[in-house]
Formats: structure tokens, C-alpha cells, sequence
């Protein structure tokens, strides 16, 4: 055990040095962008003039490095600075956007496991017949289906030409709980093409194990089929889609742009969207560092997961 | 009693055909309970799919024929469960569950009659009994162990305790013994025995012959799908009748000897004060002197984990985590193999144990092995073709199979090709690492006799073999014992063979020699 | 049988968006005059597009710089990560392994939206800087995958041998290790390059990509989409396209692999 | 890999206006398409909550009014807050908290009365509330974008010199005084008002209930507006940067006021019964701005060329999606002052070459600047690109960043794309065509042109001032810098229970976006 603590210890440093190098990297690009905060505040404007004082008054006249460095101080006692546009602190945008954002990702997720998981599993237990065919090309299908067009079509018909479901969130911002029939385009949109790409995995990887001796071994011994399958064969097959799995939880949490723009979900890609337009450094740096560690701990999270799965594996930092 | 009720399983002109190939025809098999019956032959015989028959199971697009009868606790008619101890018990365990999962999954419908409350207890109760049937102490703690952490050992056990859980009345045990050190095989045929004389019926699929000796009532020789002789055990080996059997038979007991001790002059290769480790901390391997004379044979004899591996390959120069010297003709040896220059690398070969995973699958065999000729000699494409035909014609690989790839070969086939493939290099020092570990009887024989043809012809070859098989340690002039990496003992063949010092040396040579004199308790 | 069937069915599919793409261009006159945009009749049988040009001529020029974009950002991809994950998995010097892996790593925490945005931004928006971008979201995890499976090549000891026998690292490297893992990189390249298909198909949006108003079918799908109610031909036709373009290329590498994986269980003893 | 993209970012909307920003829809132009939109049928409705959805600005939208730049940002200013004067249909200044003003002979003090009016706590509009406000959108430490509007204001000289009256003390003669009372975000606030996004308080027909940046903001009905209280209960702005969200939240009746669609979707759902579709004439200026003062547009011949070039039908049908009328390269169609009887100018090829060619610049080759920062834009540039191919002049189109646009093309390329929203002529010139104009985008500086516009401030009769503006029209019209190709319809869709929506106020003007005259059937 001791050796996983120190594996989880070392990934823990090094996620930070990946965080510390996101933000760098982050910041280098913000710096590189054509226009500054001012610029983009001045907008259809851009009295020289104007600029000057905006920019003044936002201390973007002092050096990069001494901005990117009092920012990292500030950090350092948690503060992530405040906004270059509204002069708020970035937490209340993050608070704010997370909440949404969240939500979303968590009914994604509790939606796609069970149904990435069993599509992959029905698949594979007809491997070669017509269910089998049937899943597989219809995930392929919608896989390959951008999501705006997607989108767009399930409000066009469910929401527009049905009125099944409110078209978007609009209004309901701040209490999207309270109205879920909101909530489902939104979700299915997000579910389409995670739950291809899982069911694809988990298709892939029961086929093998099905097929496997120890698989063989507990049918002889009598086990009935179905535990043959979730308990015997299917943790074989999960290291793969729990890897997918974090990697599409990253992706909820860290960019749904799509979907958010598509209704009106206020969430934390909306934030990086408009930060970055407006050219305010302190929430895009706030957001990167944000991302960076929750990437870093979902994939030590997955990692841990796929090493409890494959013990065979030996611990790789 | 008669005997259709005395036998717990029977097949009957059992024919499978793939492809309108027969690879099993005609078998007639009887199992009786608390009685070993085994099923002899070399690779392909059809031993296995004869006993995957009893557990009903096939290879896939099979076509089968004949009668496969099962019963349970005597009553005639209703199937009966069937343990199988496959060959590579790992395989079988999964190896993303604990030990506990399948042994609770079995032991689960044994237990459905009782109320609901009671039936975690008992099936554990249940589960631990098989365990200590097995032969498995500490049972607790094992259960919560992952496949990968038990020994090869514990994973056969653990098999076989799914087994008796199960209540088998058969058990198919196939190759257990393969590739094991003369130690672990007689702890092998001990735990067969044990589970005999409980009244199960085993199945024994081996081309080991000492082990079928020790441990077999019945014996059924297969060749091509057919049996072509069973009988007694006493009576095959003292009175063979089919001149296949006898074949077999004499291949296990010629041994060829051999040559006279040469140990002379300066060694080819010196070790002085080796340590190995592994993973930079672990010392596996201490040597502190160790050396081969020009034309001369050494057997570096082992268990598994004894370090024997370890110590021949920092000799070839694929392990470099070791201290000490490795000097050739004096000079010493770079640790790492990008260190060696292209005439160190053609001096010192190595062959590996698993000669599949050896060779590039995509290429033909005979461009592989030409290829040493090529790098390591300057050879022209044209003439290390040639050489290596004649090479692998010599060591008696057809020309038609040396175009072929590796998938098309057989594991004995393949290792020829391997030997040919460091012979090109025209090396001062060949290591043959288990070479014919995993090969059945007559192939093995077929590879020790060009091993011991590469001992006699070549004047300027020293050979290391490394093995846990004393059967293949009589080839060589001189050998050495390592125990747990310690170099324990070293000296001519004869004198280790017959007086050996260490203790260790002792109890290896014992129970080699129960085994081959099929002593029965 | 069915994977042959599977094979035409896929070849199929992507037959018709490939040929339009590589042969449009030559199919196709002048511009004619421009009309309102959004109509249909008028002698535009696929309608008008937003700018009021004939939509059928768009589709038939605008098939080649998808595909050529999609295949030349996957190749690219591939160019970075395989040299990178096979010089890792046949290294033995630890901080090289390191070195190459670590920076990948860096790249794959850093949100792909974000880099998207910055790059996007800091870019010269053009078919170069498109498959750029997208060959750079992609090497981290195609390097990732290659590794994998190059590393599992580079520890048997076939590897070994090859050492033994004096090979050169080149060949080594790349004759062996790189052709062991040609089969994981197939099945990868066909999940990859829907990916990257959709990528530029949906680059679009970010105003990266080729001119906002090139005869393209990624473009098409988004600059049209305003007109959906009133001219969906302009949407509807290269959305079918590129969605038939993936997925027969997804059915074709299927095929493709499974046929080589019975072709392999069936020569073994 | 999962993939996050987004819609364009052609989703915020800027005011394309500068400054003063208001327009008169010219009236009686315009179909009568517009007018059953209008408030005409049935009797106001008391009572009702109205959502609206507008593009905003994300998580940093801020309700002060002095730093509205968003068409949101305007919408809820104006019903919270109220200016002196706003932009009436005929787009001069109407009064608005201004009872009437005044000048003295000399144009450069004027005396402006406040009607009485309260703050939303009660409190009477004061004079002092007057000076505070437009001192705080002086501050030169601030950077408010009505600043410069105000810059002829010498708010040091000015003073109030009663409880509602003011004297304004100018530093030259402005006859358009009152257009910088209307000037855009000349918001008066409560005297020392600093925070406005937990309470603000203004004097507008709306009163502050809730906000949200970036979601939403509810304001309720004043009573005591000095307009007459709203009909409306409450408004509700919402935020939706997406076009398509926003009609499809109009369609399923999420919410009953969306700003900004495109041509398409009102081509789509106009007339077909489901929303009414109300389109702002003359509401964006189109055009492409020439730098007059580098090669190739410094000589006029090539700058007339370029008139030639542009087949203004095909621009609007292409870019505008026929939702326009076509541009006489002329600001301001239809407004006070716009010299209508030019002649309409149209595509003549031939004669655009033959300028070309005495030019010299018959290869000419020119880089056109554009980007997705507005509808239009860049359908707009490949359109052109089109055109001019056909006079033998090749456009490099230049996609640049969208968020840096404006401040990209002030004063870098030759060519870019151009837009402008609706504000009085006199402010289109002060702010682009003269020489020290601070967004002086085509470069045109020339003294005369300058002395005109001087002399025009300085004219008191309205007659004599139409004629110097027809002057400088002309002189624009034959040499400037602006190839005015169109004017954009505004569009905007209601439910069919919203009335009193007001058809013919172009962007930016009062009736714009004003939610107090409008009611729920």
C-alpha cells in the first residue's frame, strides 16, 4: 500500500507541475491573443484615447510578468484575482458557473453509465447478430454526428414541432433543478456521442472477455450467464471505458460550449467563452487552473480505478 | 457392482472432426472413481480435446460424434460436474477479482436451500474447506489475494479447490506439471494423489512421462487423434506393445551423455563477484566466481525464481543491473548490450524460452534468421541465406517451413529456427535459456539431441544451459547449482550428478529419482 | 461473409461522398450569377446557399478540403506521436522516456476547449492552421495510445533478439516495434479520423478553418444553418455527406480489421 | 476524443453605434408589412410579465448605465434610468427628462429645464443629479463611452441655476446641442450613485427587482414614471448570446420579446401565424471603408472605381439575406439632413475599369479586412470579392480576430468591412470624417471639410444648416472614403400577445427596445 501512496503522491506533485505548466501556457497564449482587454471592452469604439484609460485603469500598462506574477501571489493565499472587466472576483464567476455545469455533467453521467455500459454489454453478448449489428451501427451513425446539428434537430422536432419539451433553458438560469423537463435536450445532446464511444469500448473489451478462459471457466463451473457477465467478465472490460470515462467527465465539466450556448445553460464554458472574448486574463487563468487540477485528479482518479481493475499492471507514473 | 455403475464417466467412439479433419477418433474412455487414468501422447495427439470432451465442451465448429457420459454420485443418466486443472491454471483465474469471487459463486447454489440468514456463513465454511482439501494453510487471507499475487503453485491449488467445491467426481488435469522444477512436480503428483484417494476420478493429460509413471492406474497412448494402446501402467512401461509406445518410451530414458570433462585452460567467459538486483533494491543473484572453458558444456541447474535466468542474462548483456565482471577472454564484457560491440554480440548468443514470442511474427523465418549473419558478420544478403538454410537444414528444419512465418511453425519447430538464429552469429558462448521447457517428450528430445551435437562438433562452442531439469543438465560437462541466487554448488556433471554436497543438490536429485523410478506410496 | 458484406456496405457509404469530393471540382463550371440567398427553384436544384450561390456546386466543391484537411491533420497527428511513443517505449534511459512523455501530459490537462479558444485566436484561421490545431488536440492521445501498444511490442523478446542479432535501433524501432503496432494504430486511425472529421467539420464554429464563406461541407453545415427552415437542402445534404464520410470509413476499417483478425485465428495451428 | 466547440462568437451585439446612437426611422418608409406589429389592435391591457431575450455579455454585465455597451446593456438602462433628451422618430432630439432647451445667440450656452420627474426612493430629479451624472461620465480617470460625446460640454463653466434648470456652458458654438443630451449612455443618476448592481436607482418607468450578470434582470412597474407608468406588470430580461435560442425560446413560449434574429429565420416564420416579425429599417450602416490616405485609395479615381464595382442589390440579397436596402454611399438614409436627391448609384464595370486604368492600377490588387464580429460581414467580403474580380481587381479576403476588430482596422490595411448603427448625420461626421475624429476610419481629413462642418455648428437657422450638410454630402458622395452599399434591417420577434411594439424606430432610437408603451393581449 505504501507504494500506492507514493505513486498517488508523485502523481499529485507532478499534476501540479502539469497545472503550474497549464497556466504558463495559458497565460503565453492570452499574451499572444491580437487585443487586450481594452480593446475588447473599446469594442466598435476604439478611440485610442479610450483605450489608453481603459488600460490604465485595468493596470494593463504595467508588464506582463509582473501581472502574471501578482496573480500568482495571490494565488498562493487562494485568491484567484479579480475580473479585468467587471472588477468581481473570479470565484464568484467560477461559483457560478460550476453550479450548472455540474448538474449537467452529474445527469449525464448518471445516464450514461448504465446505458453506455449495457448497450456495450448487449452488443457483446450477441457479438455477430443483429442486436450486435444494430448497436453498433447506430452508435456509429450518431457518433459521427456533430452535436450542434444534433442539436438543432431534436429542438426542432421535439421542442418546436411537438412542444414535448421547452426548447431551451432561457430564464431558468439560476434554478435549473426546478424545471427538468429544461434539462433533458440538453442531456441527450451530451449523452449522444460519450455513450457511442463507451458502448464501443465496453463492447470491444467484453468481447474478449467473454471469450477469455476465466470466462469459460466460471460457465463450466455453472455460474448462471448474466453474473458470468457483470461480474465476471465485465470488470476485464472496464479499464478502457473508465479511462473514456474520465476523460468525458473532464469533458463535461470543462467545455459543453456547445450545448451551453445551444439552451442557454450558464455554464463554466459560457464563462470561458465570454472571458475569452473580453480578453479578461484573471477568469481565463482562473478557469485554466481550474481545469488543470480537475483534470489531473479525474485522470489519478481513473488511473486508480484502472490499477485497481488491472492489478496485473504495475503502477507506471 | 458392475462396472457400467462403477465408472463416473465414459466416452464412447468419440470422433471431432474440424474442417473434415478428425483431430480426435474413436476414443473409448472409461473413468473410474478414486482411480488416475492418463491420456499420453506429444503435441496435437489430441489429448486435450479428448479431455475437454468429459466437461462437454469443443473446439468451436466442431463436428462430434460418439457418446460422452457423465454421472453424478452413481445415479446414472443425470450429468455430474466435472473438474478441470488446465495447464496454465492462471488463465482460468480472473484477474480482475479476488480468489473469492468464483469460489463464492460456485459454493452460492449449494446453499440456496437454506434460509437466507445462514447462507453467507456456510458458503464461506464451504469455500474454506475446499481450500484446506487443496492443500491451501492461511486460507482467510488468501481469498482476498489477487490471482497475480499467488505463486503458480497457490493458482493450481486454487483451481483445483474450485474443483472440489464444485464436487466434482472427475477431475481433467491437463499438463500440470509442465515446464516445473523436479521439486514442484513431485508436490504436483503428492496433491493428485491426495485428491485420487478422496474417491475422484482423475484425468491426466501429460506428455510427461515420469510424472504419468508416478501417478496413473491406466494408461491411454494417443497419436493422431487415436489411441493406439492403453493398458496398465506396469504393463505399458515394462511390456509395450505399439511401436509408438516404445518410442516414447525409449526417448524419455535415453539420455545421451556427456563428452569427457574438457574444463581446461582459460575460460571463454568469467564471472567474478556478480550481484543482480532487480528494480535497483532487490538483490536476486550472487556469483562470486563462475567460468566456462572453450568446448565445454555447463548446466546452471534451479527452481523457478532461483535466479538462473537472471545470471544468464547478464551474460548476454540483457540485464544490466548487476555489479561485479563479466569477462570474455579476460576482457571484460560491457553490462548493457548497446555497450557491446558487433564481435561481442556475435561471441556471446542467447536463445529464449519462448522461442514464439521470439521471433517477428511478420517476417519468414528463414530472413530472420539470416539477418544475424547480415548484422554481425558482414555477411552478403545472398550468402547468410544460404548459410542459413543449411543451418536450419542441419539442426533439421525443412527448407518448406524456413519460408513459412512463425505462426506457421510449432513451438519445437520454432525453437530450432531460434538455435539456427544464434548459431549464424558464430558465437564463442551459446546460452540456451529452458530451451525445452513446455515441449513435449519427443520434441524436446529432438532439440537436446542438437544440443548435444553442438557440444561435440564444434571444438571452439561453449554451451550454457540453463534449466530446472536434471534430464537435460546430463548433457552437460560440468554443472552449477543455484538456490534461492546463491551459487551453492559447482563441479563435473558425474561427481554433482552422483555425490551431490549441498543439501539443496540432495533433495533436487531425490525426488528427480522418485519420480523416475515411478516409486508409488 | 458478413465481413465482406460489412466491407461493401462500408465502401458503399463513403463511395458517394469521396467521389464528390475528389471529383467535384472537375464536375463543376463557373460560378453563375449569385441569387437571394436561401431560395430554392430558379434553376438551383439544391437551392441557394447564405450568400446566394447554387448549392449543388458548393457540395461539389466543397468535399476536397475536408477530406484533404481531415486526412492531412490525422497524418500529421500521427507523424508527431509515433516517432515520440516509439523512441519512449524502446528507450531504456528513464529521463528520455520522460522528456518525450511528460510534455504530452502537459497538453492533454490543458482543457482542449481552451487550447481550442487560444489557438484558434493566436492563429491565422486557414485549412494550414486548421489541421495544425487538430493534429496538435490530437498527438497527446494517439501518442498515448501508440506507446501502448508499442510498449507491449518493445518488452517481448523478440526485441531482444533483434538486440542480440545486432539490429539497428531504426530497424528495430520501426520495422518490428512500429509494425507490431500498425493493428492497434489501424483501429485507432479509424476512430481518430471521425474524430478529426468532426473536428473540422465543427471548426466551423470557431471561425478557424478555411474562409467563412469557402465552398466547403463543414462550412456549409454552419454558415446554412441559419436557413434551415427556410432551405434545409443547404444544411441537410453535406451534413449527410460528412456523416456518411465517417461512417463508412469507420465500416471500412471494421471490416478491414476484423478480416485481418480472422485471417490471423485462422492460420494457427 | 470529446470535442467542445462552440458557436461562432458572432453572438454578442455590440451597439453598432457609436456614440449618439439613435436613429429616426425615416417615417413613411418602410412597407406596410411593418404596421401590424404595431400597438393598432385592441385596447391597452394592464398587467403582464414580458421576458426578453437579448444577447448580453456573459458573467461581467454590470447595470451601471454609464457603461452600457450592449444592446442588453441599453435595453434594461432605459428602463431603469432615463436621459435629458433620446432620439425620437425623426431622429432629432426628443426631451425627455429635459422639459425644453435653449440657446444663446452665440450657440455656446444653452439653458436646459428639467420637467419634474422622481427617482424611483421617491426623490425629485435635481440639476445637481444633472451635473453629477455627467461629471462622473467626464471623469478622465474612467473611460465611459459617453465621454467623448460630452467632450464640447465644459462641465466645470456649467452650473445649476435653479432646483430644475441648468445652464450649459459650451467651449464652441454647437447647434446640435441637444443630440449630446440624447447621446448614448448619457444616463442620469441619483447624485454620488456609485454601485449599481445591488440597488440601483434611476428615474426610468421600470424599477429594480433582481439581477443576475449574464442570466437575467427583473425590473418591475413605477408608478409614478413621468411618462405614465408602464402597462406592463414586470420585464424580464434574459440572456441568450445564440440566435437560434433565441427564436427557439420565442417559439416555445419561453419568452415573448426576441432581439436580434436573423433574415433567414424571419424569412421563415414571417407571416406564418406562429410570432409576428418586426423589421427596423435603415438600422445598420453597410459598407466598406477605404483608407484615403495610403495606395491605392489615395487617388480618387480608384476610390469612385470601387463604387462602380459594387452590384449593391447582390450585397444586400447575398449578405443581408435581402433584409435591407441598398446604400448611396451616404450615412444616414432617411434621417434629418440625409442628401436624398443624389442620384442612386449603380454598377458600371466598364467605366470602374477605365478609372482604374487611369489610375495606372489596372492589376490592382487590394487585402479586404473582415471578420465574424457582425452578421453580414464576412458573406459581405466574398461577395465583393466577386465583384470586383469582374473589373480585374483581385481582393485578398483577410479574416481577422473578431475581438480586436474595430481597434485592428482603425488605422491598419487599406480595405476593411464596415458597419455603423443609427445616430444623427451631424455625429457620424464629427465622430469619423474630421480631422481630429477619434474613430476617423477612412482617414478623411481635410481642413475645408472641417471649416463645413464648423460652420453648419455654428448656423442657428435649420435651412441654411441643411444646405452645408448637403455641401459635405456631395463632396462624400463623389470622393469619400465610405462605399455605403446598404442599410440593414433590425429584426426582432414577439409572441402574437405582445402589442404595442413600435415597427418604425430604428436601433438605438428611443422607441428601440422600450418596454413601457408595451402591453399583453
Amino acid at each position: 500500500m505504501s507504494g500506492l501512496r507514493s505513486f498517488v503522491a508523485r502523481r499529485l506533485l507532478l499534476g501540479a507541475l502539469q497545472t503550474v505548466a497549464v497556466v504558463l501556457l495559458v497565460f503565453a497564449l492570452t499574451e499572444a491573443l491580437p487585443g487586450d482587454a481594452a480593446v475588447a471592452l473599446a469594442g466598435d469604439q476604439p478611440d485610442p484615447a479610450r483605450i489608453a484609460a481603459i488600460r490604465e485603469a485595468m493596470d494593463l500598462d504595467r508588464p506582463a510578468y509582473e501581472r502574471l506574477a501578482g496573480w500568482a501571489t495571490g494565488l498562493l493565499h487562494g485568491d484567484l484575482g479579480t475580473s479585468l472587466t467587471s472588477g468581481r472576483p473570479v470565484a464568484h464567476y467560477i461559483a457560478d458557473g460550476f453550479g450548472p455545469t455540474l448538474l449537467l455533467a452529474t445527469l449525464t453521467l448518471a445516464l450514461l453509465v448504465p446505458i453506455g455500459f449495457g448497450l456495450g454489454v448487449l452488443a457483446a453478448r450477441h457479438e455477430g447478430r443483429l442486436v450486435d449489428r444494430l448497436v453498433s451501427s447506430v452508435t456509429l451513425a450518431v457518433y459521427a454526428v456533430p452535436e450542434f446539428a444534433l442539436g438543432v434537430l431534436l429542438v426542432t422536432v421535439l421542442a418546436i414541432k411537438l412542444a414535448w419539451l421547452p426548447p431551451t433553458a432561457l430564464g431558468y438560469g439560476t434554478d435549473l433543478l426546478a424545471h427538468p423537463a429544461a434539462l433533458v435536450l440538453p442531456v441527450l445532446v451530451l449523452l449522444s456521442r460519450p455513450v457511442c464511444s463507451l458502448s464501443r469500448l465496453v463492447r470491444a473489451g467484453m468481447v474478449d472477455a467473454l471469450a477469455s478462459p476465466y470466462a469459460a471457466h466460471a460457465r463450466r463451473y455453472g455460474v448462471p450467464g448474466a453474473r458470468v457477465r457483470y461480474t465476471h467478465a465485465l470488470p476485464n472490460a472496464l479499464a478502457p471505458a473508465v479511462q473514456q470515462l474520465a476523460r468525458t467527465v473532464d469533458w463535461l465539466l470543462c467545455g459543453v460550449i456547445v450545448v451551453e450556448a445551444l439552451f442557454v445553460i450558464p455554464g463554466l464554458g459560457t464563462v470561458l467563452l465570454n472571458a475569452v472574448a473580453e480578453r479578461d486574463v484573471p477568469v481565463v487563468q482562473g478557469l485554466a487552473v481550474v481545469f488543470g487540477v480537475l483534470t489531473v485528479v479525474l485522470n489519478l482518479g481513473a488511473d486508480l480505478v484502472a490499477h485497481r481493475l488491472t492489478p496485473r499492471a504495475g503502477v507506471a507514473a | 457392482m458392475s462396472d457400467v455403475t462403477d465408472s463416473v464417466a465414459e466416452i464412447r467412439d468419440l470422433r471431432v472432426e474440424i474442417d473434415g479433419r478428425a483431430i480426435v477418433d474413436g476414443v473409448r474412455l472409461r473413468v473410474l472413481p478414486g482411480k488416475v487414468t492418463a491420456l499420453v501422447g506429444a503435441s496435437g495427439s489430441g489429448k486435450t480435446t479428448t479431455g475437454l470432451a468429459l466437461l462437454g465442451e469443443y473446439p468451436p465448429g466442431a463436428r462430434v460424434t460418439g457418446e460422452v457420459r457423465r454421472t453424478a454420485h452413481g445415479t446414472v443418466g443425470s450429468d455430474g460436474p466435472v473438474g478441470y486443472v488446465p495447464q496454465h491454471p492462471a488463465a482460468v483465474l480472473n484477474p480482475a477479482r479476488r480468489v473469492s469471487a468464483l469460489l463464492d459463486d460456485i459454493a452460492r447454489p449449494q446453499v440456496r436451500h437454506l434460509p437466507r440468514a445462514q447462507r453467507r456463513t456456510t458458503a464461506r465454511a464451504l469455500v474454506l474447506r475446499a481450500l484446506s482439501d487443496a492443500q491451501l494453510p492461511d486460507a482467510e487471507a488468501l481469498l482476498r489475494r489477487y490471482p497475480h499475487q499467488l505463486s503458480g503453485g497457490q493458482q493450481q491449488r486454487v483451481v483445483l479447490a474450485q474443483a472440489l467445491l464444485l464436487g466434482a467426481r472427475v477431475i481433467v488435469a491437463d499438463e500440470p506439471t509442465t515446464g516445473q522444477d523436479a521439486l514442484t512436480k513431485s508436490r504436483v503428483v503428492e496433491q493428485l494423489k491426495a485428491v485420487a484417494a478422496r474417491g475422484i476420478a482423475i484425468v491426466l493429460l501429460s506428455h510427461d512421462l515420469d510424472v504419468v509413471r508416478a501417478l496413473a492406474d491406466e494408461v491411454l497412448v494417443m497419436r493422431a487423434g487415436r489411441v493406439v494402446e492403453s493398458g496398465p501402467v506396469e504393463r505399458l512401461w515394462t511390456a509395450p506393445r505399439h511401436e509408438w509406445t516404445r518410442r516414447l518410451l525409449d526417448e524419455q530414458r535415453a539420455v545421451p551423455q556427456g563428452g569427457a570433462d574438457v574444463g581446461s585452460g582459460r575460460p571463454v567467459l568469467e564471472v567474478r563477484d556478480l550481484t543482480a538486483v532487480h528494480d535497483r533494491r532487490t538483490a536476486v543473484l550472487h556469483a562470486p566466481r563462475l567460468a566456462l572453458h572453450a568446448g565445454e558444456c555447463l548446466a546452471v541447474v534451479g527452481r523457478s525464481g532461483s535466479g538462473k535466468t537472471t545470471l544468464a542474462r547478464c551474460l548476454a548483456g540483457l540485464h544490466r543491473d548487476h555489479d561485479g565482471e563479466i569477462l570474455l577472454d579476460g576482457a571484460p564484457l560491457p553490462r548493457s548490450l548497446r555497450r557491446r560491440g558487433r564481435a561481442q554480440l556475435a561471441a556471446v548468443q542467447y536463445v529464449f524460452q519462448d522461442a514464439r514470442a521470439a521471433f517477428d511474427e511478420h517476417r519468414p523465418v528463414l530472413h530472420q534468421v539470416a539477418r544475424t549473419a547480415v548484422r554481425l558478420r558482414g555477411a552478403e544478403e545472398r550468402a547468410a541465406t544460404d548459410e542459413a538454410s543449411a543451418t536450419l537444414h542441419r539442426l533439421g528444419l525443412p527448407e518448406a517451413l524456413a519460408h513459412r512465418r512463425p505462426g506457421e511453425l510449432s513451438g519445437g519447430e520454432l525453437q530450432r529456427a531460434a538455435l539456427a538464429r544464434a548459431l549464424l552469429a558464430h558465437p564463442r558462448v551459446l546460452i540456451c535459456d529452458e530451451v525445452t521447457s513446455g515441449l513435449d517428450t519427443v520434441t524436446r528430445r529432438g532439440i537436446l539431441d542438437v544440443l548435444a551435437g553442438l557440444v561435440g562438433e564444434a571444438e571452439d562452442l561453449s554451451l550454457v544451459l540453463i534449466t530446472h531439469d536434471l534430464d537435460t543438465a546430463r548433457l552437460a560437462h560440468r554443472i552449477a547449482v543455484l538456490d534461492t541466487g546463491e551459487l551453492v554448488e559447482q563441479g563435473p556433471a558425474q561427481r554433482v550428478l552422483t555425490e551431490p554436497r549441498h543439501p539443496f543438490t540432495v533433495s533436487l536429485m531425490e525426488t528427480t529419482e522418485r519420480l523416475e523410478a515411478g516409486t508409488r506410496t | 461473409m458478413t465481413t465482406r458484406r460489412r466491407f461493401a456496405l462500408g465502401l458503399g457509404v463513403i463511395v458517394v461522398p469521396l467521389v464528390l469530393a475528389l471529383l467535384g471540382p472537375l464536375l463543376t463550371g463557373e460560378p453563375g450569377p449569385r441569387a437571394t440567398s436561401f431560395t430554392l427553384g430558379g434553376g438551383h436544384w439544391l437551392g441557394t446557399d447564405f450568400v446566394g450561390r447554387d448549392v449543388w456546386q458548393q457540395v461539389l466543391l466543397g468535399g476536397r478540403t475536408v477530406v484533404v484537411t481531415a486526412l492531412a491533420a490525422t497524418a500529421l497527428a500521427y507523424l508527431v506521436a509515433v516517432p515520440v511513443a516509439l523512441m519512449s517505449a524502446l528507450t531504456r534511459v528513464r529521463w528520455l522516456e520522460e522528456l518525450l512523455m511528460r510534455p504530452l501530459d502537459v497538453l492533454l490537462a490543458v482543457p482542449s476547449l481552451l487550447l481550442i479558444l487560444l489557438v484558434a485566436s493566436v492563429l491565422a484561421p486557414g485549412a494550414v492552421g486548421l489541421a495544425l490545431l487538430v493534429a496538435l488536440v490530437n498527438v497527446p492521445d494517439a501518442a498515448r495510445i501508440v506507446r501502448a501498444a508499442a510498449g507491449e511490442a518493445a518488452a517481448r523478446p523478440a526485441v531482444e533478439a533483434l538486440r542480440m542479432q545486432g539490429e539497428s535501433r531504426w530497424r528495430i524501432a520501426v520495422g518490428y516495434v512500429g509494425r507490431s503496432a500498425l493493428r492497434t494504430l489501424a483501429a485507432d486511425a479509424g476512430i481518430r479520423l471521425t474524430g478529426v472529421l468532426y473536428l473540422v467539420s465543427t471548426a466551423a464554429f470557431l471561425g478557424v478553418g478555411v474562409a467563412p464563406d469557402a465552398a466547403d461541407w463543414a462550412v456549409m453545415v454552419d454558415r446554412n444553418r441559419t436557413g434551415l427552415f427556410v432551405q434545409p437542402w443547404a444544411v441537410v445534404v453535406p451534413a449527410l455527406l460528412i456523416v456518411a464520410l465517417t461512417t463508412g470509413t469507420n465500416l471500412l476499417f471494421d471490416a478491414a480489421l476484423e478480416k485481418n483478425q480472422t485471417d490471423k485465428r485462422g492460420r494457427r495451428p | 476524443m470529446h470535442d467542445e466547440r462552440f458557436p461562432g462568437l458572432r453572438r454578442r451585439g455590440f451597439l453598432a453605434a457609436t456614440t449618439g446612437a439613435a436613429a429616426l426611422a425615416l417615417v413613411g418608409c418602410g412597407g406596410g408589412t411593418d404596421d401590424k406589429a404595431a400597438g393598432g389592435s385592441g385596447t391597452p391591457k394592464r398587467g403582464g410579465r414580458l421576458r426578453a431575450a437579448f444577447a448580453g455579455g456573459g458573467a461581467s454585465e454590470t447595470l451601471d448605465p454609464h457603461l452600457a455597451n450592449l444592446f442588453a446593456d441599453v435595453a434594461r438602462a432605459k428602463a431603469l434610468f432615463d436621459k435629458l433628451a433620446d432620439y425620437g422618430a425623426d431622429l432629432s432630439a426628443e426631451p425627455r427628462l429635459a422639459e425644453k432647451w435653449e440657446a444663446d445667440k452665440g450657440l455656446d450656452r444653452w439653458q436646459v429645464t428639467l420637467r419634474q420627474a422622481t427617482f424611483h426612493d421617491g426623490k425629485p430629479v435635481t440639476a445637481k443629479d444633472v451635473l453629477y451624472s455627467y461629471r462622473r461620465i467626464a471623469d478622465p480617470k474612467q473611460a465611459f463611452r459617453a465621454k467623448a460625446s460630452l467632450e464640447p460640454i465644459d462641465l466645470d463653466a456649467s452650473r445649476a441655476t435653479g432646483e430644475r434648470s441648468i445652464e450649459f456652458v459650451l467651449k464652441r458654438p454647437t447647434a446640435e446641442f441637444p443630440n449630446i443630451l440624447a447621446a448614448f449612455g448619457a444616463y442620469i443618476v441619483p447624485e454620488n450613485a456609485t454601485e449599481f448592481d445591488k440597488k440601483p436607482i434611476g428615474s426610468g418607468p421600470f424599477r429594480f427587482v433582481s439581477f443576475t450578470p449574464g442570466r437575467s434582470a427583473v425590473f418591475r412597474r413605477y408608478d409614478d414614471h413621468w411618462d405614465g407608468a408602464p402597462l406592463l406588470d414586470e420585464i424580464e430580461f434574459v440572456v441568450a448570446n445564440e440566435e437560434s435560442a433565441r427564436v427557439n425560446a420565442l417559439l416555445g413560449g419561453q419568452v415573448e420579446y426576441a432581439h436580434e434574429l436573423n433574415p433567414t429565420t424571419a424569412r421563415a416564420h414571417e407571416g406564418k401565424g406562429q410570432i409576428e416579425i418586426v423589421r427596423l429599417r435603415n438600422s445598420a450602416m453597410q459598407a466598406f471603408c477605404m483608407k484615403t490616405d495610403r495606395a491605392p485609395f489615395d487617388d480618387k479615381r480608384v476610390r469612385e472605381a470601387f463604387f462602380l464595382i459594387a452590384d449593391r442589390q447582390e450585397l444586400v440579397d447575398g449578405a443581408l439575406s435581402g433584409a435591407g436596402e441598398v446604400g448611396n454611399d451616404l450615412f444616414g438614409k432617411g434621417y434629418e439632413y440625409y442628401a436624398a436627391d443624389l442620384p442612386q448609384r449603380e454598377q458600371d464595370l466598364d467605366r470602374a475599369r477605365a478609372l482604374l486604368k487611369q489610375a495606372g492600377a489596372e492589376k490592382l490588387k487590394v487585402t479586404l479586412d473582415t471578420s465574424a464580429v457582425a452578421a453580414g460581414f464576412t458573406e459581405a467580403a466574398g461577395i465583393f470579392r466577386d465583384q470586383a474580380a469582374k473589373a480585374g481587381v483581385t481582393i485578398d479576403v483577410k479574416m481577422g480576430s473578431k475581438d480586436s476588430y474595430w481597434s485592428d482596422i482603425l488605422d491598419g490595411g487599406t480595405l476593411s468591412c464596415y458597419r455603423s448603427g443609427a445616430m444623427p448625420i451631424e455625429a457620424h461626421i464629427s465622430q469619423r470624417l474630421l480631422t481630429d475624429s477619434t474613430t476617423n476610419a477612412t482617414k478623411w481629413q481635410h481642413k475645408d471639410f472641417d471649416a463645413l462642418y464648423q460652420q453648419a455648428q455654428a448656423t442657428r437657422d435649420k435651412t441654411e444648416r441643411a444646405a452645408v450638410y448637403e455641401r459635405m454630402q456631395r463632396r462624400l458622395y463623389s470622393e469619400g472614403g465610405f462605399l455605403i452599399w446598404g442599410f440593414a434591417d433590425w429584426i426582432i420577434g414577439t409572441a402574437k400577445t405582445v402589442k404595442g411594439v413600435e415597427t418604425k424606430a430604428p436601433a438605438n432610437t428611443l422607441d428601440w427596445a422600450r418596454f413601457d408603451k408595451v402591453w399583453l393581449a
